[in-house]
């Protein structure tokens, strides 16, 4: 079986697809002659020819506008956007055209595109260059979204995603771009998007993650597994995410803690915890927390970045104290400005 | 009357001039009830009538291949029944019906028939543009010989779209045409207020491909110029920026009174009526007659379109 | 007093601002010569002249850049994005770059600009012009968002806009430019952003609504009080909301209704619940629940678009059930695809 | 040696060649430092250095007015220096300490001093352009007489952000100056594959102002192109393209080996070098002793600045 890193991973997910479907095609800048800033289209151009692996100009706005009408014409275009945020010259593309043009249309056009955008802090890359921007997504009917923890996850969600009528982002989160992982992608099963993956099963608490948060989450999870078990998912779409699965966890385990890359104000996990709140009520036996960055840009400095983001031992502690007394640790922005 | 949307645009692209001003008079009947229906509360939110510019949808619809791709704006009624949409199914989506082409989902500004090309208009402005190039794209990967349409106007041509569209369009050869619909006016302002060029074919230069004015009043004219741009898109020369000049009769919306004119500009566009001028073509020596003839005829029809679609029931 | 409808409102906070400071300026589509496409910049150009009251082209980016600049550098620009649904091409101006530049330059800059966007359905204007979109904005640290309830409150929210140093966007609900309401500008309060309005007092639910959702929990509440008195808040302000005067409701209520003008997947009332779960856990009496839209486009037809808005009799049950038996009624779309 | 941001500026400000000479070298010896520590791990993320392009900034620092807006992007250190940034200062920022110019919170690419008038540079392609075009406005307001300068890559010139700004700026006539550092690559594409025309300044049509092509390897030359884009600007005649055609004799970022470039293409421009043009100019005899005995001077001095900064704390 090979080892993969994960920009590995992708790139064989879209040879795949390539070969398997000749709708399918790549643009971006710079993924063809140079085989893709991150080194994900690596060879692409070369088996697949300039007409389906197309550079692009710096044009984010074509690029995406693009893969909607080739989606929209019957192809399946994969659009890399090397950095999310960039999406912000081009949000228009996805969340008021692609993904209501099935529904403006009576269902008669569907948009099969897949946008791959890398995401998230951790390299040092700076207030414009290190956010997840889940967030600018995830309001948006018509739309599918997700995020890989890992290279089989990325190679898994990729395939899903080009296979998918409607049109999804894959958010990678860049720091994982060289993480590596073994594994036979042949035998990789593509069952569709929209699944949570159970990383470790338990009943003390259901930790919910996604993303780069998921490692972390998981050896947190192990390191306190021994006196409190947490039911550990890796949400891996989220949207629409896995209502069933964690659902019924916290229906079991009565505790949820959800593990963000994200502003506190706002973040993706305030649609998980609220969903389940307002559903598993009764179970509930503590107060669902999140775990999340402060309300600051992503700073530069790599003592501060570190600072940014949820480390393990906090998602560890709070793994504890929710199972022991119920309680929500305060987090350390919050005890800072009091 | 036919009523099928291919049969529809089978007649004008004849290229019988005959049937190019019957479809014109039929758009300006029609954009007139619009309008009327629209002061009477009927019909929802808001709508954007076209009467003026008739000859330029018409123009193009006539030589564009039945099913290539068609992409325009929110201002789309005239473009709907010129690529063959019968007034029915156009009225009926204006006014949320169920008899509409989308089923009362979509409304006004966002018409479509996916049978004739005619893909959902936008309502953003210049957002039609890199979607056509994507349309284009797939056709040159397919080879399927399909010429992608993208229509906008002169307000479009200062958003970020406009540009990257053209450009992007222009270094990968796309085969698709870009056509303006120049009516002076974005939605209140005069062109000369927000444009730094008066002739938008201008900026074709700037993309290194072909920029070509056409008088947007005179339907042969406009069908001479489309084809011409088609068929070397076709021939994969890539993408030409066309300039339809043009003038619309009435207010951007709802109802505006445009008050924002200059003087004495409609009265000088008004002598340009495209219907007039194509009449004088047809029939020189009783153009008025041609016309009031045809307007009677589909006075009538219309009157029988609003019944039905008033009749029809909501979603 | 004067009558003003919310149009006539905001013109006058524009007015008054911009004869209390030079500074101020106003930009947008046909703001100038045509006093607005909503009317609500009429006569501002006759008053303070071209160089301050600026019609554009339609180009959203360079409409909100050119406020960042002019914040920059030292001016209180008042861009008009005509609907919100524009931001999608050039969200980068507000989110990445007006944001962040206070951060970026260690505090040395400053960024008091304001956008006014028309927001929110109800008006027939179709899938592309009938959205709220607030989550685009929401979490974002850097930038602030409000939505008025009518004339009084657009009134003194502007005005606080113009007055406050950071970026702050305020999203009018178009449905509400024609309201009237007869109030006094000149004695009215200009107490800043991030403050909730108490709407109505009670004892037996916490209802928190923003924008043209204000007037219908108002109505429901109203409908009720006898029986299930509601302390009715208008947040007013979303980025800070209030979470002290909230916080302080719920833990004495005990239940928490929220009434959205979104989709709802994702919608800005997760931020609400999540927050208040999280920190008020012991005081709830019964599962928070959210009243919103279903996870569909706008729809254009006048029957499915008055369906697709939370409705004055849907608040009206669930305060009862929620207050009775702690009951979230199912909403209509979650019974139909059962 | 001055560490005074405005003093630096000033001495740019002299006009005196000889300056301008020693600021591009310290640029150059500054480059070749990041590029160094990078590759030992010492500084975090990313960076774009600048070697081969700097007579444009130089050129421009030295007539644009002191705390005049100046809006670059993220291959910004030789803007920084040559705008008055002491090295410590911009190096500081680039290694994430508290001695940057903005204490370590923004990092290579935002870079900025309010005190000298350099803007936050900004790392998302274009978006600095329409942020110009609002300064700008503020002095056209205010009748301070200043004139904002922005500056751009080439790779910039497809993005919607430029088109919006540069016809936005021609409509109100404002006063800024859009300079664009042509270095042909935009990140590992060349020109020619991305963009529908080669002189950038061409672009200037479409907007009708003016649109002019310099050298950007002759310092003397960018100096005089930029003056005049100020002083029509600053008379109120609005503004001006400039395209300074110039090269980077490094990768576009980090460790980029640049292996697309085409054959021969280094060696070209390499002698084409402009610290040696300027060098020529100055002592024709020995231009290259004299450019030795400025870079001896500077690697010592940067040998200090490295000292300092690592010593400095972290955040
Ligand atoms: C991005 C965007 N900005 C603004 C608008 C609002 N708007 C709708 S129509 C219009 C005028 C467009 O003028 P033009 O392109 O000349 O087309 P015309 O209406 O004259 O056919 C404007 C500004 C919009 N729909 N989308
Ligand atoms: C909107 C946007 N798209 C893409 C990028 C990624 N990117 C960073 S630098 C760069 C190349 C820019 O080339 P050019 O404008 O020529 O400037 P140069 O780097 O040559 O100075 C690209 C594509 C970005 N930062 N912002
Ligand atoms: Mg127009
Ligand atoms: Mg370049």
């Amino acid at each position: 079986m090979p080892e993969l890193r994960m920009n590995q991973a992708i790139r064989e997910a879209l040879a795949h697809e390539m070969r398997a479907d000749p709708s399918v095609l790549i643009l971006g800048e710079d993924v063809a002659a140079a085989d893709g800033v991150f080194k994900a289209t690596e060879g692409l151009l070369a088996e697949f020819g300039p007409l389906r692996v197309r550079d692009t100009p710096i044009s984010e706005t074509a690029i995406l506008g693009a893969a909607v009408g080739a989606a929209m014409a019957g192809m399946r275009p994969v659009a890399e956007i090397m950095f999310v945020e960039f999406l912000g010259v081009a949000l228009d593309q996805i969340v008021t055209q692609a993904a209501k043009m099935h529904y403006l249309s009576a269902g008669t056009f569907s948009v099969p595109l897949v946008v791959r955008a890398s995401a998230g802090a951790g390299l040092g890359f700076g207030a414009q260059h290190s956010q997840t921007l889940e967030t600018w997504l995830l309001s948006t009917p018509g739309l599918k979204v997700a995020s890989p923890s890992g290279p089989m996850s990325a190679y898994r969600l990729l395939r899903a995603a080009i296979r998918d009528p409607n049109p999804v982002v894959i958010l990678e989160p860049r720091a994982l771009y060289g993480v590596r992982e073994t594994f036979d992608p042949d035998s990789v099963v593509v069952d569709g998007l929209g699944i949570a993956r159970k990383m470790r099963g338990g009943d003390a608490v259901t930790v919910v993650a996604l993303g780069q948060m998921v490692r972390l989450a998981s050896s947190a999870a192990a390191s306190v597994a021994d006196r409190w078990p947490a039911d550990l998912w890796d949400l891996e779409t989220l949207l629409p995410w896995d209502h069933a699965s964690i659902l019924e966890s916290v229906r079991r385990t009565g505790r949820l803690i959800v593990v963000e890359e994200n502003p506190s104000t706002g973040g993706w996990g305030t649609e998980v915890v609220s969903y389940l709140t307002e559903r598993a009520w009764s179970s509930l036996k503590a107060p669902p927390v999140r775990i999340c960055c402060p309300d600051t840009p992503v700073p530069f400095a790599g003592k501060l970045e570190r600072r940014y983001l949820p480390s393990e031992t906090w998602v560890a502690d709070q793994i504890k104290a929710l199972c022991t007394d119920g309680r929500r640790l305060t987090p350390w922005w919050e005890a800072y400005a009091q | 009357m036919i009523t099928d949307a291919t049969q529809r645009r089978a007649l004008l692209q004849s290229g019988n001039l005959a049937s190019a001003l019957d479809r014109m008079v039929e758009i300006r009947v029609f954009e007139e009830q619009v309008q009327r229906l629209f002061l009477k509360g009927l019909i929802p939110g808001t709508t954007h009538t076209c009467q003026g510019q008739e000859a330029v949808c018409v123009g193009v619809a006539s030589v564009v291949r039945t099913g290539d791709p068609v992409l325009c704006t929110y201002r789309g009624h005239g473009w709907a029944l010129a690529l063959g949409l019968p007034p029915v199914s156009a009225l009926g989506e204006i006014m949320g019906k169920t008899v509409g082409c989308t089923g009362g989902l979509g409304g006004s500004m966002h018409l479509s028939d996916r049978s004739v090309g005619f893909w959902p208009t936008i309502a953003i402005i210049g957002a039609q543009l890199p979607i056509a190039a994507g349309a284009a794209i797939a056709s040159q990967i397919r080879g399927d010989g399909a010429v992608t349409v993208a229509v906008f106007g002169d307000g479009a041509v200062n958003i970020g779209a406009f540009h990257e569209a053209l450009n992007f369009a222009a270094v990968s050869s796309l085969p698709v045409v870009f056509i303006c619909e120049n009516n002076l006016y974005g939605e209140y302002s005069r062109i000369d207020r927000t444009t730094a060029v008066s002739d938008i074919a201008s900026r074709a230069a700037a993309y290194n491909i072909p920029g070509v004015i056409v008088d947007g009043q005179v339907v042969d004219d406009v069908r001479r110029v489309a084809q011409a741009a088609i068929d070397r898109a076709r021939a994969g020369n890539g993408p030409t920026l066309i300039e339809a000049k043009t003038y619309r009769f009435v207010g951007h919306s709802r109802a505006d009174p445009a008050k924002y004119r200059r003087a004495g500009e409609l009265e000088t566009w008004q002598a340009r009526d495209p219907l007039k001028l194509l009449a004088a073509a047809i029939q020189p020596e009783a153009p008025d007659q041609l016309i009031a003839s045809l307007r009677d005829r589909w006075e009538t029809v219309m009157a029988g379109v609003v019944d039905t679609v008033v009749a029809a029931p909501e979603p």
